[in-house]
């Protein structure tokens, strides 16, 4: 049986899908299964997976069932305008993504032509953790929506809470040499300068991506700079070797950081012995303290077996489903219309907003910290008994950047 | 200043004594049989993720031996049911064998251990850091590492002037065709050569499994690099491997640690050039080419002096 | 006077410490068929390297017709009119028969690295190789992988690219090393026919062939040539009778 | 290397039914070409021919190199990827400077900027052959995939470059925006492309590649330099690699790192390999044969790099000449018309081989979903890996099929042996 479904599998992409049956409103998710970023990959299809069910539950999105039809990327911008492209084949109107700017900018750019070329068949792109600022600013899409904060949204949050942290007064920069890369590098110059024209940025390194098997070096040059916080948009093991050799040399700063939560960088903290020095920029974590949060967090962990990493894709399937109602209607350009402007109470608590300009949403960000928890922080992550613990709100006002953003509307 | 050198010294040599550990088997492989093993690199991740889970079980120490015996049997298994058969084809075929290994190897790993990286941790009796360098601590793992490296090193030259195993490998290294007709049972040679060369590699990956990190792409993010080594050092050339490792290490350590560009040593180009490839060069510092750095000494040597800077045979 | 087909002058040739030719000095006039014999081990294959390009000298100097060609690569003595074959079959084992002797062709006919002509549509080509194959008996066998031949057919088959090229001179290194008394019967009436008119150099063991086909003999013993002569002179040389023929005459 | 020369064997035949049926072939395939989307018409399977066209073409040119000259390379993706980014900074510049280039003659561009620097470091590189060669292209490609993304301005750092192709001026009234037009531009490159590469291997410099793939050593003494031979066919090499880089530019409308990097170089060596280094068609197969396993086993598993692996190790040992050589070792047998006699064996030897490739299906994915968790397959029906009755089957499987499989095979042989002393016999087996 199972043999013969694969056979169906295998023969299927020749033949071409069927149209879908019309009771199902199918989201492609476009990121990496296979490969080097397949266990983040895997966790974001968990994640949507579970919220599909939580929304099917509920009666689904205007009476339809919600169904993630999971593509592999593998991280490859080339290899996933070959999925998205089956996705449109098979009946499919909105994909998500997540990993890769450069997935990201693919993708934008590739529906953007698909649906000037194919009106009526437009398809939507919702994005949940691509960060590069340059998708709401040069290169913005009406097509593409963005819940995840841009990294310069991130480094606005940072900065204003670094304004009224006296304690930091020399920053050592170390990024991925890459755009995001780049561009964490740069807003924390430009904002920093603005913000604390007094601190100093002692050292502003960028390395390779995803190749760097040894940070000692780095290390070694981050101590010799006497900082005493870094800032570091680096992911993946990019973090986790960078946590590991700095706990190796006994360097002692603090660390802040857009990813050290990601998979695998609690467990390297937690190996580090760093209590309470690697901090992280996100829109929401287990312990934020907001009770419906906090709730939704244990039943999320009860039935995944994962931490939350993206409250992000909480508000991205809720809004979904709000703007579709607010249309009344899954018609991409009219649900796109309805989320321009949206207003809504996310998941961690506080408002935030779909701004039509760019398609950015804005939300409250919080600065937490990793290490031992106190009795009111029940969740800690990957089994390390370290969780994170809150150190800073910042209120959705004080996230807001300016676009350069020219949107061309249908 | 003076802090730099000596801590990238450090870690320079370090990494290349690591490397060389690697590229040791694979040399010696290669000059026996010819064979540039592509999975080479497999079997030291194969070694690492062994040396997780017997640590996990019964320890580390016990892994330490344990491990590397694993991946030599699985080594001797690859040469007597794979490589042998495909012998007849020719070396084109086996290295292409090879490949294909490298490519399930790594597959199957991620399968049992997962993608993400693993909690493989440093043995408790050596996690304190043994002495301090200009205020840097240097980790008591990494003397350890260091120590390995030189013992298998210095134990690797003895068994090969010493024994008689040894003598054959050492003849297979300047008079590769002599072996085969010198009588001996060269399949057994083979095959335990090839088994000690992965269990070399093994070796590597259990002691470099907690210092770097132990995850599914391991062997792909070195494998390259170790290419690079034996290849710069000469193809069949076991002080060559040694020479190139330690280069290739301290190189790459070094364009790490500095910071210069063409723009920070004849200033920056004039603003009104805008974004070119000039710009690009001029602006790029050593660290941010650091791991191209290899492939450049590559095939520059490979141009310059084919066969390598030491070895005495093209191929 | 017309120069040498083949002058060999004081040639040395060491590899490391060991010296393998000393002080070679050798003749052949143009036209000539030219054995060279020796003891196994003398040098006679280093020779042929050392003329053919394959090898360069360590001291001394090879002249083709005149010119010197010591230092050249081999394809630039072959293009100047000097073929060899080797000792050990050395043929293009996956090609066929024809592929193999039409390569051979291709570069005197003046096709060399064309990628704009049709190999198949050009008649002096197929011509030139259909003789050959002729020539060597090996037309039936034309679609046949080279690899696939008959340990004799494929000993045809190298003599059969060596010639094809046209060249004036031929080095043929042991043609009939290998082959039964019927084969090398065969053989060197071949040799014989096809290398009618031009310069032959050639290597043997068998001297029922080398006293049969050759207008004259050298003796190369220990890397040197201890006697040049005609058959006659070479079957009365004392040297040649204590070094070589008296210990191993047939 | 069993079978052999790229040349047809000619035995017994005549010429001028060899010519109807070589052109016929020909025409087949170019029909083929243009129907195929007709009948198979969703969109789905549209953009599976374009990407198949591309990597067939990618495919055929790293035979010039594995199957025509003998030199393994493990950086041709370099010059396909260059291919691209000439491809798509050609697009753009004819959309800015208005020049009146039309779409179609994009892929040339390709072409030229894989070629271009074929020819700059092609010489080098091709000094020798073999392992050195080898190492050579691996250290290139490395050094050219990273030097891409330092170099912004040209390759646009890891995103890429964008272009638009559906703004280059029109030709016959296409606008090249529907997925089908592009496709059918692909097929006319790909038919042009296919042409002139086995028209290569027909010319003296085709036959002379081969010869220094045989035997580098002996061409010399018959008046090449092999250092040439190889360096021309090198850079015919990376012009139609740029061809099929420019393709897939015109077809994704972004060039970026990753068509220069190793795992592009590594698929265009399965695909040529598993397909068939000998035959000119065995590419084509393999191209086909590894894009559709792409597409569609990535859909199925999460492992399909296993799948990948294991076929390509399965290739290497039993069947080095690929399935072009399995197919072309019937030909004598069906000349001599004694297939029908292994035809049996075959049969019966497919029963038991299907159950034990389903055993190691079943082994695999037991063990790929187990540890990962999942409470049960993605397509529902059958088996679930935690359950000991998945276990059981999956080994009965194994140890059965494998045992009943190898007595098979060895029938097969024996069969085989008897057909082809018969075809021996009737002067159709060498």
């Amino acid at each position: 049986m199972r043999k013969l479904t694969l056979a169906i599998a295998v023969i299927a992409p020749m033949l071409g899908h069927a149209a879908s049956a019309q009771d199902t409103l199918k989201i492609g998710y476009i990121d990496p299964l296979s490969g080097g970023g397949a266990s983040v990959g895997e966790g974001g299809l968990k994640t949507f997976q579970y919220l599909a069910e939580e929304l099917n539950a509920k009666g689904g999105i205007l009476g339809k069932k919600v169904e993630i039809v999971p593509l592999d990327n593998k991280t490859n911008p080339q290899e996933s305008l070959v999925q998205a492209q089956k996705a449109i084949d098979a009946g499919v109107h909105y994909i998500t993504q997540g990993n890769g700017s450069s997935v990201a900018a693919a993708l934008s750019d590739f529906v953007t032509k698909n649906n000037t070329r194919n009106p009526g068949k437009e398809v939507l792109y919702f994005n949940y953790a691509a960060v590069d600022p340059s998708l709401t600013n040069d290169k913005c899409s009406f097509w593409h929506f963005r819940w995840d904060a841009s990294s310069d949204i991130k480094m606005e949050a940072l900065t204003n809470y670094v304004k009224d942290t006296p304690a930091v007064k020399k920053v050592y920069l170390i990024n991925q040499d890459y755009s995001f890369g780049q561009s964490v590098r740069s807003d924390a110059r430009k904002m920093l300068g603005a913000k604390r024209p007094d601190i100093q940025i002692v050292g502003d390194e960028l390395h390779p991506l995803l190749k760097v098997t040894d940070f000692s070096p780095y290390i070694a040059k981050i101590k010799a700079s006497g900082a005493d916080s870094v800032i570091t948009g680096n992911w993946g093991q990019d973090i986790a070797l960078l946590l590991k050799a700095a706990a190796d040399a006994g360097l002692k700063v603090n660390w802040y950081t857009y990813y050290a939560g990601g998979a695998g960088g609690p467990t390297a903290i937690k190996q580090t012995g760093l209590d309470h020095q690697v901090f992280q920029i996100t829109e929401g974590f287990a312990n934020s303290g907001n009770k419906a949060a906090m709730d939704y967090e244990k039943a999320f962990r009860a039935k995944v077996g994962l931490s939350l990493w993206y409250p992000r894709a909480v508000n991205e399937m809720r809004m979904f489903k709000a703007a579709a109602e607010k249309a009344n209607s899954i018609d991409p350009v009219k649900v796109a219309a309805a989320l321009e402007g949206l207003k809504f109470e996310v998941l961690d608590g506080g408002e935030g907003t779909m701004r039509k300009d760019d398609h950015q949403f804005f939300q409250p960000i919080y600065i937490s910290s990793f290490g031992k928890l106190t009795e009111s922080e029940p969740y800690d992550e990957e089994n390390t008994g370290w969780g994170w613990h809150l150190v800073s709100k910042v209120d959705t006002p004080q996230t807001i950047v300016p676009t350069t953003c020219k949107m061309a509307r249908p | 200043m003076l802090e730099l050198i000596v801590i990238s010294t450090l870690n320079g040599v370090l990494f290349g004594m690591l490397l060389f550990l690697l590229s040791s088997g694979l040399t010696v492989i290669f000059s026996m049989m010819g064979v540039l093993n592509f999975a080479h690199a497999s079997f030291y991740m194969l070694g690492a993720f062994f040396g997780f889970q017997l640590t996990k079980w019964i320890g580390f120490w016990p892994a330490l031996v344990l491990a590397p015996l694993l991946v030599g049997a699985i080594g001797m298994a690859v040469e007597r049911y794979g490589l042998r058969n495909t012998h007849k084809h020719g070396h084109v075929a086996e290295l292409l064998l090879t490949f294909g290994l490298a490519f399930a190897i790594e597959e199957i790993v991620s399968m049992i251990w997962g993608k993400s990286p693993l909690d493989y941790r440093v043995p408790a009796l050596l996690d304190f850091p043994a002495f301090t360098v200009f205020s840097t601590n240097y980790p008591a793992y990494k003397i350890f590492m260091l120590v390995v490296s030189v013992v298998i090193f210095v134990a690797l030259l003895l068994v090969l002037k010493r024994t008689r195993v040894g003598l054959i490998v050492q003849a297979a290294l300047t008079h590769p065709h002599m072996v085969g007709h010198l009588g001996h049972n060269v399949g057994r040679v083979f095959m335990v050569v090839f088994g000690v060369g992965s269990a070399l590699a093994g070796l590597a990956g259990v002691i470099a499994g907690p210092a770097l990190v132990t995850q599914s792409d391991m062997a792909a993010s070195l494998g390259p690099i170790l290419f690079v080594v034996i290849v710069f050092g000469g193809l069949g050339s076991l002080p060559g491997a040694f020479v190139a490792s330690l280069v290739i290490a301290l190189v790459q350590t070094f364009a790490v640690a500095l910071n210069g560009s063409l723009a920070s040593a004849f200033g920056p180009l004039d603003p009104s050039t805008g974004p070119s490839v000039l710009s690009d060069i001029w602006n790029v510092t050593i660290a941010q080419v650091a791991p191209i750095v290899p492939y450049l000494l590559l095939v520059i040597i490979l141009i310059v002096r084919p066969m390598g800077l030491m070895g005495t045979r093209e191929s | 006077m017309t120069a040498a087909a083949i002058e060999v002058r004081a040639v040395d040739k060491r590899f490391g410490n060991v010296g393998i030719i000393r002080d070679l000095n050798l003749s052949v006039a143009k036209g000539e068929r030219h054995a060279i014999i020796g003891p196994n081990g003398a040098g006679k294959s280093t020779t042929f390297n050392l003329i053919s390009g394959h090898i360069e000298p360590t001291a001394g100097e090879v002249r083709l017709n005149g010119d010197v060609i010591s230092g050249l690569r081999p394809f630039e003595i072959n293009r100047r009119g000097l073929s060899r074959s080797f000792q050990v079959t050395n043929v293009f084992a996956r090609m066929s028969v024809w592929e193999n002797v039409r390569c051979a062709v291709l570069w005197a006919t003046g096709h060399r690295y064309a990628f704009w002509k049709n190999v198949d549509s050009l008649p002096e080509v197929r011509e030139r190789t259909a003789k050959i194959l002729d020539d060597i008996h090996l037309m039936h066998r034309r679609d046949v992988p080279a690899g696939l031949l008959t340990y004799a057919e494929q000993r045809e088959l190298e003599i059969g690219i060596t010639i094809a090229s046209g060249a004036t001179v031929v080095m043929l290194d042991e043609p009939t090393a290998g082959m039964s008394h019927a084969e090398t019967d065969r053989a060197v009436a071949l040799i014989r026919r096809l290398t009618e008119g031009k310069t032959l150099v050639i290597v043997e063991h068998d001297m029922s062939v080398v006293f049969g086909l050759a207008d004259r003999i050298s003796v190369l013993v220990y890397g040197h040539i201890i006697a040049s002569g005609t058959p006659e002179e070479i079957r009365r040389d004392p040297k040649v009778k204590e070094a070589y023929l008296g210990e191993e005459a047939h | 290397m069993t079978t052999t020369t790229t040349s047809t064997p000619k035995l017994a035949t005549d010429p001028a039914g060899d010519n109807l049926r070589f052109y016929g072939v020909w025409l087949a395939g170019i029909l083929a070409l243009v129907v195929l989307p007709l009948v198979f018409s969703s969109g789905g399977s549209v953009t599976s021919f374009s990407l198949i066209g591309i990597a067939i073409v990618f495919a055929l040119s790293y035979n010039i190199l594995l199957g025509q000259t003998g030199l393994l390379s493990f950086g041709h993706a370099v010059h396909y990827g260059l291919g691209g980014f000439a491809a798509c900074h050609m697009m753009n510049a004819v959309v800015s400077h208005g020049w009146p280039i039309p779409l179609p003659f994009i892929p040339l561009f390709g072409g030229l900027g894989g070629l271009v620097f074929a020819v700059i470091i092609g010489w080098v590189m091709t000094k020798r052959a073999g392992t050195v060669f080898a190492m050579i292209s691996l250290g290139i490609g490395e050094l050219v995939a990273s030097s891409s993304l330092i170099l912004r301005s040209v390759f646009g750092g890891e995103a890429g470059i964008t272009t638009d192709r559906t703004a280059l001026p029109k030709m016959f009234g296409w606008s090249f925006g529907p997925q089908i037009q592009v496709y059918y531009l692909i097929a006319f490159w790909l038919v042009l492309s296919a042409i002139a590469m086995y028209a290569l291997t027909r010319t003296p410099l085709g036959r002379i590649s081969n010869a220094v793939r045989d035997n580098p050593e002996r061409v010399q003494f018959i008046g090449y330099d092999p250092h040439v031979v190889r360096y021309i066919a090198f850079c015919f090499a990376g012009f139609f690699a740029g061809v099929a880089g420019g393709l897939a530019a015109i077809n994704f409308e972004i060039a970026n790192s990753a068509y220069l990097g190793a795992i592009q170089s590594g698929l265009v060596l399965f695909s040529t390999f598993i397909g068939g280094t000998a035959y000119f068609f065995g590419p084509i197969l393999g191209a086909i044969l590894v894009t559709y396993l792409q597409l569609g086993l990535t859909s199925v598993t999460s492992v399909w790099q296993l799948y990948f692996g294991i076929i390509f190790i399965g290739i290497v040992m039993f069947s080095p000449g690929g399935i072009a050589g399995l197919v072309m070792m019937h030909r004598p047998l069906v000349r001599a018309g004694t297939l029908g006699t292994v035809i049996p064996a075959y049969l019966v030897a497919i029963v038991p081989t299907l159950a034990l490739a389903c055993g190691v299906i079943l082994s695999i994915e037991i063990v790929a979903r187990f540890s990962g968790g999942e409470p049960i397959n993605l397509f529902g029906i059958g088996f679930k890996p935690q359950s000991p009755v998945t276990w059981i089957t999956a080994a009965v499987l194994l140890v059965v099929g494998g045992f009943v499989a190898r007595l098979s095979w060895l029938r097969v042989a024996d069969a085989w042996d008897r057909a082809a002393t018969v075809a021996r016999d009737r002067g159709y087996l060498a």
